[in-house]
């Protein structure tokens, strides 16, 4: 029986690499076939904030990972509802194109529903 | 196969994949990794890959030379591939972007040098992906 | 159950308390590296009917004591709570 | 007066709290990098008498705006900020 | 005139090697007769617990650097008696021999005394 | 020399020196610290010295290949020594652990293979203590 694979996401963008690198394992995994389900949690809920722009710290949007999500089947994103709460963020305002954005209110049933969880 | 003694479930071999995100000598958690891949091999279980990714590519640098009373991490990951036929894998795109080249890389981005330690091996993420479906088990060491 | 492992102290990260958020009853918590530091104050509330076990080997290195509630292990009983649970998940930052 | 540069965010660093109990009236107080994520919450109590400045490319490249309370400057800024204070300390972790 | 420095040190010591290297620079310095004052604060205090047994996760142990720093002339330890309490440490409990231990009540003021600061 | 317009202090030129302990493509203090000593050479400030520490010792890997569309920290590093004559040091202590050496390093510790830039030159921690004693601001970049 597959494996069920959970990619936790849980860093802010740009800071440290491993938001970007995250993600970047992730499409690679979807560009074979094998996509992992995807959570947004704790700060990495910041990863899908609209309108960054980090060409003034001479860095490429991570937006453009995000949206290349769907085109490799990656259709639906999982966010932790309390995460957007505590930071103040309307889930009404995240949106992905071709992605539909799931809230997850209870974090540890979800996970519990996987095997193999990649940490980012 | 030796079989841990005082457990109550029924033991039973896995197979483990583990994610090293920390270099050597700056975070503690590749030598947790190492300490971890050294247990349960003891234990009898398989280690099916170690995907060295993020700042973890640097446990594959051949010139890290720690002081003579400091362990030396990619030594230690060296000696338990020779002694079990591991697979240990360096993401070729982290590495890259860090600097952490084979020969072949090197000469493709017109670099001075190669760094990659013998025993480690540059490939694509693809290998992390492989490593998540084909292990019963997948432990990250995060940096 | 899953089993979680926090590797950084709670005083400067707040790796602990996202994975309290996440930790369901019955589930596994292990501390290890700095995250033994947890050893050094009260256990978030939402951890209450969690297993929670740390490396004696973390804890001794830092000149840490460990209380009966916690139970300290090695590395081959790390190895077999691996075994006993899915997900693994690590809380490292 | 002292120059404080936070560059954690608050949600997952004490950068900012440890930070907050070392601010004097009349400090400085520069969020950078993820320490700019602070803007999405309530700055602590403690730092209501610190001039506070966030770096206005980190702001921008998160997606985050300003609030009036905060001043938003550029490097050069930055550069002065540092001219006019000493020390200078750094809350990275 | 010379510059007043101060070495901040905020890492527990052993998860990262920022602790370590930290002692070293001010080892480093204080051998060139130019030592920092050095203020222990937030999970720096548990640089100075007692009892630390890094063998088993084989490293060296964190507390001969700090018995060396009296042998450099550094023979005063700042540390903050706030981080001290937060975290249970019983500040008799600090032994550093040849050192001085000075607790420090208002952390601002401190570091307001110096020209430069140098932060592990 | 340059006077920024808009402040009511007294402006005169000082001494800088920096601290930069992340390395590049791991952290952003790496990128920032190289874009604050951009900021102090325009406004007419001097730059003593960048004293690389800690992860910040891969500022000076030579072989490091970020990908086209990303900035090359290190080449921008040696950008602005050759324009202003850098003191850029990185921690021969630091750097040895972390498999970062120059040819004679290489030679001494017989590595198979040197990978400091151009640019970039070993020393001690000696001379993080002194640019705190001749510089009028240390500002640390962390990781």
């Amino acid at each position: 029986m597959a494996n069920r694979t959970l990619a936790i996401c849980r860093q802010a963008p740009y800071g440290s690499a491993l938001a970007r690198e995250g993600l970047e394992a992730v499409l690679a995994a979807a560009a074979m076939d094998q996509s992992p389900e995807l959570l947004f949690v704790n700060d990495g809920v910041f990863q899908l904030l609209d309108g960054q722009e980090p060409a003034a710290i001479e860095q490429k949007s991570l937006q453009r990972n995000l949206q290349a999500l769907p085109m490799f089947g990656v259709e639906t994103l999982h966010v932790c509802k309390l995460s957007l709460s505590q930071r103040g963020i309307d889930p009404a305002q995240l949106q992905i194109t071709g992605a539909e954005i799931v809230l997850v209110v209870d974090v540890g049933k979800f996970i519990a529903g996987f095997d193999i969880a990649l940490n980012f | 196969m030796p079989r841990p003694a005082g457990h109550f479930t029924i033991w039973q071999s896995m197979k483990f994949s583990l994610a090293v995100y920390g270099a050597p000598h700056a975070s503690q958690s590749a030598a947790t990794a190492l300490r971890f891949a050294r247990a349960l091999l003891a234990a009898g279980h398989e280690l099916y890959r170690v995907f060295f990714y993020c700042d973890g590519v640097h446990n594959g640098s051949a010139l890290s030379a720690p002081p003579q009373d400091e362990a030396d991490i990619a030594e230690g990951w060296q000696a338990l591939q020779r002694a079990h036929k591991l697979d240990l894998v360096v993401c070729i795109a982290a590495a890259q972007r860090r600097g952490v080249l084979n020969s072949s890389e090197a000469n493709r981005l017109e670099k001075p040098a190669a760094n990659l330690a013998e025993g480690f091996e540059l490939a694509g993420l693809g290998q992390l992906a492989d490593a998540a479906v084909n292990s019963d088990r997948l432990i990250t060491f995060g940096q | 159950m899953t089993l979680h492992i926090v590797s950084k102290s709670p005083f400067s990260s707040s790796a602990l308390s996202d994975c309290a958020n996440a930790v369901r009853d019955g589930d596994a918590l292990l501390l290890i590296e700095d995250g033994v530091y947890a050893l050094s104050r009260e256990m978030p509330e939402k951890l209450a009917a969690a297993k929670l076990y740390c490396l004696a080997a973390d804890a001794a290195a830092r000149g840490l004591a460990v209380p009966g509630s916690i139970e300290a292990i090695d590395d081959a009983r790390w190895v077999s709570l691996c075994t006993e649970h899915h997900p693994v998940v690590s809380w490292f930052k």
